[in-house]
């Protein structure tokens, strides 16, 4: 399925492919161009160790930030621009704005959180990426994205000696 | 370009608005030219009289600009015409100065009412059926001057015409027509006051209701009238009285109620005292007693209402307060109380009114309490009770004479019977107008078949009620509000009052005044007939009648007989102040009357007096076809569409009957059946229950709706007049299980929860 | 400044008699339901006279207190309305814009006094009864609350006519349906801004009360108590 | 019974959404019919006005506002129980979250109709919304209807999300299995995921703020429905206690349908060797804490009532306690209280079985408490002439049946399409460290319910 051209391991379990990640790094791969997948997040071990720097929360806060902004004006622009007085209060009622504002802060927040999921985590997009169902299976994916031909048949034997099941290439 | 042409052309380009108005009938209808140019929008306000009660007052109709489906020469087409909007009370009129009852808001309805007669109706089906063919006013007349041709001279009652009491320029058609067709003019209405004024004429030498003067009053003591609500003239009653209580500084007056239920009245008295039904001569008698013995006024001060009491003279000692307490339920103490705060707080009042005067004994009690009220030094004084002066309008006047008071006499009367058939001869003819007479008269006495005798019936009644349903032919009389109206109220206003109003709107329907039907006829009839009434129409005998008025009173106020008469129409009448009330005539002797009252049925079997009364919304029941007076709750029970039996809460309790249960009310005479109101505004041996439901056939709002009092009444007649004593029944009551009552406010368990700690 | 529209209803006048209230639904279109729906609550009187019973029989006394909207100053129906169809006026009325209400019933709840109603079904009336609408009052649809508007119309109109003759209203100029026939003068209406009006004359008297006041709703109708017989000595 | 390999639960989990039995589609049927009954009960409103309806002078809310706060109540259920669970990181949420926020989505749905329902004229319902029309005219912010809009649109959102996010993974499992146009459909639906780590700890963080930002909506949503009530100067409904009353008992209310869902589901899809006894024991414990808050926040509202004796307060008071409306509120207190609290503090009775009786009696006692709430404030209020009584009319009945046959169609649907259970979330309970995952774990008589 996988469109990209790449060279990549199927392994059993997360240990084998802790060993398949070390082989490929001892064979110099760069980081950037090694290729992960798993049906499980396997938090604990290595070879999921990708960056875990993500702006996600302060990304959320300042959606937040900018929700609770537009309600805030959103009640405050409609107190004003509809003046009409009711039941004795102010013409802007601080608890009503207060509510709204909150309100609109939470949306805002939520919102943002969502959008920066699916963008940071690259979900919902047109462009193919290398694939292998295997994993719906518990299988672990270990590659390595278009590896020059030379190096091919070198990082086959390292996958296949770190306990790789089997060791597929897919080529544009 | 001609009418016709343009009516034609309206009628196509309707044809055409039809297409696009999908079928909407208003657009497939022809448009008339408009009869008058009237301002959209803007309101003319018209004077006119309201005629839902004998109180005669005057208002105001607002009238705008409408468009109206109405027929002309026999087409139905719309109409832009003037279209009365609003009734108000008519600020110049002396009697209700701008206010009026909420009955006589409603009057509007009459006008446009959806069941009211369009056209003259001729029965087809059974008599009562109510089956009617419409048919042309020629026809309908030609009919009418059939019956009326081949009369026999001098057979007195051969004829009759049944009408409520009437005044001014009407009466006097109407008994002029009656007259000269050697007929009977028969005044009929269930609560017609003929008692009071029998004892009136009796003690003062006036006939009549007086004309109470509350707004002066210090004092006043209401033996059973219900003069807010419903008794002689409310609103003008109610005016004063708002004075009484709060027009003058520093000065309110007191308001003590007799009676054996919380009327309407009653509700705004400072004290209701609960008194048993029919006692009230004895209690007026009793203060009387009191205020003899302790000379607080002068035994002669009473004069000749004094002297109608025997006793009188000897300080009335079969009425000592320890007895009045055994007759009448009400302590001595109380009694002598108020004997003395009546006598203290001169001007002081008594007014009698409604049940105690249809009591066997209500002449007595009317004649004590008029007594007590001369004794009082209140009769033709600011404050107290006084006759408004008669004008000599033919036709007014007010003192009737002996014949004409037996003519006037309520249902019970066997006069009526002679009237309608004299011995046993059955009338020909007999002409109905507004008068209920199958409705108001309790069925022991037959009404149905009383009517069935005449010969030909015909009813000149707005609406199919229970008694028009009966006619062989129906001639639609005009909406109040379409027709010429006057009348000359008898009480109300210390002015000399005559009324006149012109149309305030065109008719809606294929309908003609009464009077002006009368006229006609007359005409057609020729001979006596058309002499006795030389006019052609109605408007022309008022115009005639003001004209002598002008010539007899009117001098000052016009120039001339012309602007005499356009002024009465623009300010809705004629009225002065300089007329003086005339000198008290001799009172007739009369035979010594029995000071206690009877009731039918005994107590044994019938535990329970039997109490109806005056209806706030629907009056005697004429007013029972009108939405907005079938939605305007009570304002004792506020029931809405519907009638009810008041019954003490704990006399319920005893019978196990809850507010809304469906009772039986019998009486030796017939029985009935009412939802409960569980009150505690009632005496515990007393069964009240309003008037105005229950009829068999009055439109679609009233007809089947709730039961009729009256049907259930025994046809015992007050003593000394042959008036039916509508208070002198006895009943038995009991549970049939549940039911149903329509309440605005809530239902009298539902008051608040106490809110002690527990 | 603007008037500040206010009523004074002195119970020691009022007789319960409901001339107000017929008059109430003559000058303002108000419907009428009919039975079954008047027995389901349905029934619509922009003013009603409560009647309350004290005591038992035979001491009993009765009350009467005719109820319509206060016109409160601080009225708990209107901030409650999520689309303005309740608010202030300028002079003080609790207006109801009908066509911009979309019937939450919400101010209905709101509102201490129960004097909202609500149309639960179009109005009807069966020709020709529909002649006897005021032209000057809007009818109300389906789904739409409505309430007494001290008669807005009438006011409107007196002040036009003011206007047009430059000249201010006078006290007593403009009277509501009720008010106008109220045959004991148990109502007075009139402008509150000016302290020599007759209603604000009558409602500085010592027998003002508010209704409910103590929710804090500042009603514009004071009730004049029910004042007792002060004995002979003022005879 | 043995811990299972990865794949065998994919496929225990995945199997529900392999055909349907007759014995669904009837029910499916059945549910259906009812729906459909409620909308024209609806529709015969709309047509023929709400007054078809039995709401009236005084009492101008009834069932339909009453349903309103159940269903908003219920939707508690899910995403705050789960997000809490995921904060404290309680292991054995694993299995239960879904269900319960499936049930929070569906139910805040359901809610959320009614506002319009109960409109005199629904049709202009979107008079509510603040946008710039043409008319110039803005909704009234003062109004806590408009809060009310602002906050279910807030949660509606949030609960969606919190659903949707953890599916993913799960949506392209079953893509890969799938064939034809089912796989087409669940590769749309799993949105290119691939499992990248990238794409695990996005998801896992995105998840830990969900869970942070969507508890406080959750609580916001309940407090502004109860200032519905508390804003309006009426007896018994201007109470400071009303927010934190009102959240407590959604959450009640929630646990116990969270309860009940998760009864069947184990029932009708054979889930029993992963909806075990012992998470029905801690949602037990859950329901007994809050039962016994629910208890207190009554009793703390009838004694101010009751000590601070004003009158108008009072008359209701004594309406619900001894008067007309005692047997509803007794009844309540009953499903409320009197059941639950020994069905749940007894060990031996936290049967499965158990926990279902007294969740069923919760559900039954909240609503009462929703309605008990509204309808005897309204109809004693102040004025003892204009008080007044309430029936509900078929209209409402149908109407209300139609939600909860509504709630069971769309669970039933849902657990036709998507794995009631996060598959990957169970496979990812850490095995490794602790051995078997406590949802896993076997615990002893199994077969006691």
């Amino acid at each position: 399925m996988a469109a990209t051209n790449s060279i990549y391991g199927l392994f059993p379990g997360p240990d084998a492919a802790d060993r398949g990640m070390r082989a490929l790094r001892a064979a110099g791969v760069a980081q950037e161009k090694i290729l992960v997948m798993s049906s499980e997040p396997y938090e604990e071990y290595s070879f999921t160790r990708a960056d875990h720097k993500t702006l996600m929360p302060w990304l959320a806060t300042c959606g937040g930030i900018v929700g609770g902004t537009c309600g805030y004006l959103l009640a405050r622009y409609t107190q004003v621009a509809y003046a009409i007085t009711v039941g004795n209060m102010p013409r802007v009622s601080q608890f009503p704005t207060a509510i709204v504002t909150y309100e609109l802060t939470m949306f805002g927040a939520v919102l943002t959180t969502v959008i920066a999921l699916l963008i940071t985590a690259r979900l919902a997009r047109r462009r193919p990426a290398p694939y292998d169902p295997a994993i719906s299976h518990g299988k672990i994916l270990i590659g390595v994205v278009d590896p020059a031909d030379s190096a091919r048949p070198e990082l086959e034997r390292s996958l296949r000696q770190a306990g790789a099941e089997q060791v597929k290439t897919t080529s544009a | 370009m001609q009418r016709r042409d343009f009516i034609r052309i309206t009628a196509a380009s309707g044809a055409v608005a039809a297409l696009e108005g999908c079928g909407n009938p208003d657009h497939q209808l022809i448009r008339f030219v408009p009869e008058e140019d009237l301002l959209p929008g803007i309101a003319t306000w018209k004077p006119s009289i309201c005629t839902l009660c004998p109180a005669g007052c005057g208002t105001l109709v607002r009238v705008m600009q409408g468009e109206a489906e109405v027929v002309r020469n026999g087409q139905l087409g719309i109409l832009k015409m003037g279209l009365a909007k609003k009734i108000e009370g008519n600020p110049a009129h002396p009697i209700n100065q701008g206010k009026l009852c909420p009955r006589g808001h409603a009057a509007l309805q009459v006008t446009y009412h959806p069941d009211r007669i369009k056209t003259p109706l001729e029965r087809t089906g059974q008599r009562g059926s109510g089956q009617f063919k419409e048919i042309t006013w020629d026809a309908a007349i030609q009919q009418l001057v059939a019956q009326l041709s081949p009369r026999p001279t001098a057979a007195n009652g051969w004829f009759g015409f049944i009408t409520p009491p009437l005044r001014g320029q009407r009466k006097t058609i109407v008994d002029a027509f009656c007259d000269a067709l050697a007929g009977n003019h028969i005044e009929f209405a269930f609560l017609a006051p003929e008692v009071i004024s029998h004892a009136n004429s009796e003690s003062f030498g006036h006939g009549g209701l007086p004309t109470v003067d509350l707004s002066q009053s210090n004092y006043v003591i209401s033996f059973g009238a219900d003069f807010l609500g419903t008794w002689n003239s409310p609103v003008a009653q109610s005016i004063g009285y708002g004075n009484m209580r709060k027009g003058r500084a520093g000065q309110r007056g007191k308001f003590v109620h007799f009676e054996s239920r919380v009327s309407q009245t009653a509700a705004s008295a400072d004290e209701w005292i609960p008194s048993r039904p029919g006692m009230d001569g004895a209690l007026a008698l009793g203060l009387a007693h009191v205020i003899l013995r302790d000379k607080l006024r002068p035994a002669t001060s009473a004069g000749q209402a004094g002297l109608l009491i025997d006793g009188w003279s000897a300080g009335l000692p079969d009425f000592a307060p320890e007895k009045v307490e055994q007759q009448s339920g009400v302590s001595r103490a109380t009694i002598v109380r108020i004997a003395h705060e009546a006598a203290d707080n001169s001007p002081s009042v008594a007014l009698i009114g409604d049940a105690p005067a249809a009591h066997t004994n209500g002449l007595f009690n009317a004649r004590a309490a008029n007594a007590l009220n001369a004794l009082l030094g209140s009769v033709g004084k600011p404050g107290g009770i006084n006759f408004s002066p008669a004008v000599g309008l033919r036709g007014t006047e007010r003192l009737r004479s002996k014949a004409e008071l037996s003519r006037m006499e309520g249902p019970g009367s066997i006069p009526i019977y002679d009237a309608v058939s004299p011995g046993t001869k059955p009338p020909q003819v007999l002409l109905l107008h507004d008068a209920n007479l199958v409705f108001s008269t309790p069925a022991g006495q037959q009404p149905r078949e009383m009517i069935e005798k005449a010969g030909f019936i015909a009813s000149f009644s707005s609406f199919i009620d229970d008694t028009s349903a009966f006619a062989d032919l129906i001639l639609p009389d005009h909406s109040p509000l379409e027709s010429w109206l006057d009348d000359a109220p008898e009480s109300g206003s210390m002015h000399t009052v005559v009324s006149l109003a012109p149309p305030s709107m065109a008719p809606l329907h294929n309908t003609r005044s009464m009077p002006d039907v009368l006229l006609d006829l007359a005409q057609r009839l020729g001979g006596n007939v058309a002499k006795a009434l030389p006019w052609k129409t109605y408007d022309e005998a008022l115009q005639a009648a003001f004209t002598n008025l002008y010539n007899e009173k009117g001098k000052q106020s016009a120039k001339d007989a012309d602007e005499f008469w356009s002024k009465a129409q623009t300010q809705g009448g004629w009225w002065s102040a300089n007329e003086k009330p005339a000198p008290a005539g001799k009172a007739i002797p009369y035979p010594k009357l029995n000071p206690n009252p009877e009731f039918d049925g005994n107590a044994d079997s019938f535990p329970f007096y039997f109490q109806p009364f005056a209806s706030q919304m629907f009056y005697d029941g004429s007013l029972a076809h009108l939405p907005w007076m079938q939605e305007a709750p009570d304002p004792l029970s506020s029931v809405m569409w519907g009638t009810w039996v008041e019954i003490n809460n704990r006399t319920a309790e005893k019978l196990g009957v809850k507010m809304g249960d469906t009772v039986e009310v019998a009486s030796a005479h017939g029985k009935l059946q009412a939802p409960a109101l569980v009150t505690p505004a009632i005496a515990p041996d007393v069964i009240a229950m309003p008037l105005g439901q229950g009829h068999e056939n009055f439109t679609r709002y009233a007809t089947g709706r709730g039961a009729n009092p009256i049907s259930i009444l025994a046809p015992t007649t007050v003593e000394g007049t042959g008036s039916l004593a509508w208070a002198a029944t006895r009943v038995r009551i009991s549970r049939v299980g549940e039911g149903k009552i329509v309440m605005f406010g809530a239902s009298m368990e539902e008051t608040p929860q106490d809110t002690k700690h527990r | 400044m603007a008037h500040q529209w206010g009523m004074v209803i002195d119970l020691d006048r009022c007789t319960g008699c409901e001339a107000c209230v017929v008059a109430c639904h003559a000058e303002n279109n108000i419907s009428t339901v009919g039975e079954d729906q008047a027995a389901r609550g349905r029934a619509k009187h922009w003013i009603r006279v409560e009647r309350y019973f004290e005591g038992e029989f035979p001491d009993l006394k009765t009350k009467f207190m005719p109820v319509l909207c206060q016109q409160c100053d601080a009225a708990p129906c209107e901030p409650v309305c999520p689309t303005f169809a309740s608010y202030h006026t300028i002079e003080g009325l609790n207006g109801q814009v009908y066509n911009r209400c979309i019937g939450t019933r919400y101010c209905a709840n709101a509102c201490p006094y129960n004097v909202r109603f609500f149309n639960w079904y179009n109005p009807e009336w069966e020709k020709p009864l529909n002649l006897q609408l005021n032209p000057d009052v809007s009818i109300r649809e389906v789904g739409i609350m409505e309430k007494c508007t001290f008669c807005v119309q009438r006011i409107k109109a007196g002040e036009i006519q003011a206007a047009a003759e430059k000249r201010a209203l006078k006290d007593g100029e403009v009277q509501p349906a009720c008010v106008q026939s109220c045959p004991t003068k148990a109502m007075v209406f009139g402008d509150l801004s000016d302290p020599d009006s007759e209603v604000s004359r009558l409602a500085r008297g010592n027998r003002g009360t508010k209704l409910l006041g103590e929710l804090g709703t500042l009603p514009k109708v004071t009730y004049l108590q029910k004042d007792s017989w002060h004995g002979s000595e003022n005879a | 019974m043995a811990a299972k390999t990865p794949d065998q639960m994919t496929d225990d989990l995945l199997r529900p959404l392999e055909g349907a039995s007759g014995r669904y589609w009837t029910a499916l049927a059945f549910f259906g019919g009812i729906v459909i009954a409620a909308l024209c009960a609806f529709a015969w409103q709309v047509y023929g006005g709400i007054g078809v309806a039995g709401i009236r002078r005084p009492v101008f809310w009834g069932f339909y506002i009453t349903n309103f706060v159940f269903w908003i109540g219920l939707s508690h259920a899910g995403t705050l129980i789960s997000a809490i669970l995921r904060l404290a990181n309680a292991t054995w949420r694993r299995p239960v979250t879904r269900c319960a926020e499936v049930i929070t989505v569906f139910a805040l749905s359901i809610g959320a109709t009614f506002p319009v329902i109960h409109l005199g004229r629904p049709w202009l319902a979107f008079w509510l919304f603040p946008y710039p029309s043409e008319r110039g005219i803005w909704p009234n912010i003062r109004s806590p209807l408009l809060w009310d809009f602002f906050a279910i649109n807030t949660y509606l959102l949030g609960s969606v999300t919190f659903l949707l996010l953890p599916m993913i993974p799960d949506m392209a499992l079953i893509r890969d299995r799938a064939t034809g146009l089912r796989k087409k459909v669940y590769s749309v639906v799993s949105i290119g995921w691939r499992g990248t780590p990238k794409q695990w700890h996005r998801l896992e963080s995105a998840m830990q703020i969900m869970a942070v930002a969507v508890i406080p909506v959750a609580v916001s949503v309940h407090s502004i429905v109860s200032w519905d009530f508390a804003m309006a100067p009426v007896p018994a409904w201007h109470s400071t206690i009303f927010a934190p009353y009102f959240v407590c008992g959604a959450i009640f209310s929630g646990i116990a349908a969270l309860i009940i869902a998760m009864a069947l589901l184990r029932k009708f899809l054979h889930l029993e060797e992963y909806l075990l006894r012992i998470h029905f024991e801690n949602l037990g414990k859950l329901l007994l804490v809050m039962s016994l808050l629910w208890f207190y926040f009554v009793f703390a509202e009838r004694l101010t009532i009751w000590y601070g004796n004003e009158p108008s307060e009072m008359t209701v008071f004594w309406v619900t306690q001894t008067g007309s409306f005692s047997p509803l509120f007794w009844l309540m207190v009953i499903c409320n209280f009197v059941i639950p609290f020994p069905i749940l503090a007894i060990k031996k009775l936290r049967t499965i079985t158990g926990c279902v009786i007294a969740s069923i009696g919760v559900v039954i006692g909240m609503w009462l408490e929703r309605f008990l709430i509204i309808v005897p404030s309204l109809s004693h209020k102040y004025l003892p002439y204009s008080f007044g009584t309430y029936r509900p009319t078929w209209v409402e009945i149908t109407i209300t049946a139609g939600t909860f046959a509504a709630m069971a169609l769309l669970y039933m649907l849902f657990s036709k399409t998507v794995p009631i259970i996060s598959i990957w979330e169970l496979k990812a309970a850490p095995q490794t460290q602790s051995g078997h995952a406590p949802a896993l774990a076997p615990v002893g008589q199994e077969g006691a319910d």
